[in-house]
Formats: structure tokens, C-alpha cells, sequence
């Protein structure tokens, strides 16, 4: 399931309603990004963020992250929120969560669907600090490189 | 024939719109040869498009390398690297 | 934050709480482990499960795990809560919640958690089936393996 | 000396008790002469302890493997591999 919203998300309903009557998920992980003040070490705090993205290409992108994740893991149901617009530190931009039968696949599942996110979903983020200065957050190196460990990933440790 | 073209982000800010319909010329093959024409259409592309190698590309909602034929495309987007999640 | 109970747990309420008014919390990664009826692929559906555990010696092994995940990662607050008694298919078991700066060291601390709770945490399931047959669930070797290879774990790629 | 003895999960079934208060002499000097001492008092330790080296130990509430010694514990507690989580 994927939604692409202004409003907050409740993450405990959501993860609820993944769940619903099911009786065969075993492992539910999932990962909430949140706005930090301190987003950047020696410049100013950040009063806000603007979440801007590409409709249309947004979802599809999202789809096709979450084929992939569901290809690759036998993943029982997932779910991915993002927010747009306007936030202020403390909010929550996106929500991923899988549920699976085993906890291995669960995690390494969220893990890669946010790596993917980062790197190809067509979201931008522009920063306010509190000087009133605007900058557009720039991408980084280590997402680039934690997506693309999945590219040849060995498999782990399998557990449940 | 006309070609949609879309920017976000600083691209969107920098050349001053989200959104154009344009017609470049036949000899425009690629996303690399579009930026480039883009380029000559006034200051304010120079300006957007000065480091192209830093402009990712998208043609109908799908990204894209730059040496990408953009023969067949309907919607081109240009905009800086994503940082969503 | 460590808690050993027989009521279930409200995985939103845990999360808000452990944020709280924080602004330095950029990734929160949760993990609910949840009774399967089909834990076993070709025996009967599982329709009870009670959890046995070690008064005592559950609140220092969680502790002390809680204490090393803190140590090799820079969590801002974590939160492991588990049940005990009688439960049926679909109940919550356990939730672990990490709080961190960075989405890397969020999932590496969850999951870790996850790996070594299931090795070292005393707590013990004992199955009924819908035969009425009762059995101890068996440890599995996927979960020392699983917990051993933190002993010797490389970095992977770090991002936010 | 009494040490208090603790069983969990399937030794506490086997032996059919929960806890009790034990002083083995002075020659079970570690968990694993502890457990042979233990078979020794019964048929339903016998059958508690017939494999012993699926058994695990805790002195003090902190595991610990067959060749601790036990001359300082308080408590020491029997149980199969853990299943939690």
C-alpha cells in the first residue's frame, strides 16, 4: 500500500491495519523518518522543511520499490507513507512497514525499501534555518552507496 | 513535435518555471543534447543547466541516463539527485 | 526502557512516547514479534501459546542487552517490552523500538536486539495445537547464527 | 552450604518442581557435577537430566556454561536453549 500525503500519519493504526485478522505474520518492523532540528552539525537549527515531489512519478517509483522489496522477500503485506509540503522538526516524513513471516525478511526488507527511496523516489527537501536562510538539502554519497549494496547483497543469517 | 518538459527542486526555481511544452529541433537526440539546447534559451536555463552532469533526467515518469534517445518521449523532467525518505 | 508484562502493548503510544519532544531523532525503527498460527509448517495450527520467563534474570538480560546495543550505536532511546502468560494467534509477543539519529544505526540496533534477545533472554513458549497436543518450542540454530554474527560484524554503509 | 536450586520450562515439568533449597557436598565443585549430583536424587531428575548438554545454566542469574563452579553461587537455575522473543 502507498500513500503519498500533506497530512501525519498514525503509525500505530497503520501498523494495525497491516496486520488486520491476518494469522500468519510473524514479524511487523517498520521505520518512521522524522524532521531533526539539528539536521546539519555546525550550521544553524532547522525551523522547517518543504517536501516537494513529482506526482505521477512518485507513486509509480514507490510501486516499483515495493515490487522489487516483495520480489526479493516473502513479505505477507508493506506499507509506505510519505508526506509533502510543509513540516517543522519533530514531524514525520515517511513510514515504511513490512510484515512477513520471519523477522529476517521483515527487517531486510524495510531496510532496503527505504535505501531505494532515498536514492530513486522523486522527493525534494528544502530547508529553513533559523537565520531565515532557504537551502535545498543535497543528496549523499552514503545513500547512494547503501542502496547499492543491495545490488549484490549475500544473504544473512536467516532467522524467525 | 511538442515535448513536455518538467523541473523540480532548484532546476524549477532556477530556470523560473515547473512546466513548458516545447519542440526542439530534430538534431536534439538525447536527454544530453536536450539540456544542452535547453541551455541557449536564455540566462536563467544557463544558469539551471550549468553542471548538467549534476541534473538527473526522467522521461515519462521514469529516470533516465543522459546519453537516454528521447525520440519517443511525451514528458521530460529534469531535476536535481532525489532526497526523500 | 525495559518492561516485562502480561497485557498487550499499544505500538503508536510506545513510539510517541519514546520520541517525545525530542528534535534530535531522525529514525525510529520498530519490531513487533507476533504469535503465527502456522509456526509449523506441517503440524497441526497452533491455537495457544504461553510464554514462561525468568523473574529476575529477564529484567538483567535485557538490560544488559539494551546496554551493549547502546554501546555500539549512537541511540538517542530504545524500548524493548515483552509479554508473558498465555497468548493466541495474532497476539503481540515482543516490541523493540530504537530511536536514533541516522536510519542505519536504528535498524543494526533493532535488529540486534531482536538477535540477541532471542539467544540470551530467558524466556521460554510452550505451544498447544489444535489436536490439544502441548510442546516446548525448540530453540533454532538460524537464531545463534543469526545472533553470532554480530560478534564479528563489519560496518556496512552508513547514511541518515 | 544451601543454594537455592531453580528449574524452568521442560526440567521444571521433568522434576516436577519450580525451586528448592539444596546443599550437595563439597565434591560438586561445578555446574555440570551439580546436574550429575542431581540425577542422582530421583527417576524424575534422571529423566530431567539424561542429556545434560542440552541443558542450559545460570548462577546468579547470569548464564553460565557446565564448567563454572558454583562455590559462591546463591542461585543456580536449569533450563532448555532460550525461545523468547
Amino acid at each position: 500500500m502507498i500513500r503519498i500525503q500533506k497530512e501525519d500519519f498514525d503509525i500505530g493504526a497503520e501498523i494495525a491495519r497491516l496486520k488486520g485478522e491476518r494469522r500468519d505474520v510473524g514479524a511487523i518492523v517498520s521505520f518512521t523518518g522524522v524532521v531533526r532540528a539539528d539536521n546539519h552539525g555546525d550550521a544553524a537549527p532547522i525551523c522547517a522543511m518543504t517536501l516537494e515531489h513529482y506526482p505521477g512519478m512518485t507513486e509509480a517509483e514507490l510501486a516499483r520499490i515495493e515490487a522489487e522489496a516483495r520480489a526479493r522477500w516473502p513479505l505477507v503485506a508493506s506499507t509506505i507513507i510519505h508526506r509533502v509540503g510543509r513540516l517543522a522538526p519533530g514531524d514525520n516524513i515517511v513510514l515504511v512497514i513490512t510484515a512477513a513471516r520471519h523477522r529476517r525478511d521483515a527487517f531486510e526488507a524495510a531496510n532496503f525499501l527505504m535505501d531505494y527511496l532515498k536514492t530513486s523516489a522523486p522527493f525534494w527537501k528544502k530547508e529553513r534555518d533559523t537565520t531565515g536562510a532557504e537551502r535545498w538539502v543535497e543528496a549523499r554519497s552514503s545513500d547512494d552507496e547503501a542502496a547499492n549494496r543491495w545490488r549484490c547483497a549475500a544473504e544473512g543469517a536467516r532467522g524467525d | 513535435m511538442a515535448i513536455k518538459i518538467r523541473y523540480f527542486a532548484w532546476v524549477r526555481e532556477q530556470t523560473g518555471r515547473d512546466e513548458e511544452e516545447l519542440s526542439p529541433p530534430d538534431e536534439v537526440a538525447t536527454v544530453a543534447d536536450l539540456m544542452a539546447w535547453l541551455k541557449g534559451r536564455g540566462p536563467e536555463y544557463a544558469a539551471a543547466f550549468a553542471k548538467p552532469e549534476v541534473i538527473r533526467a526522467a522521461i515519462d515518469q521514469s529516470h533516465v541516463k543522459h546519453d537516454a534517445p528521447i525520440a519517443e518521449a511525451r514528458e521530460i523532467a529534469f531535476f536535481p539527485p532525489v532526497t526523500g525518505g
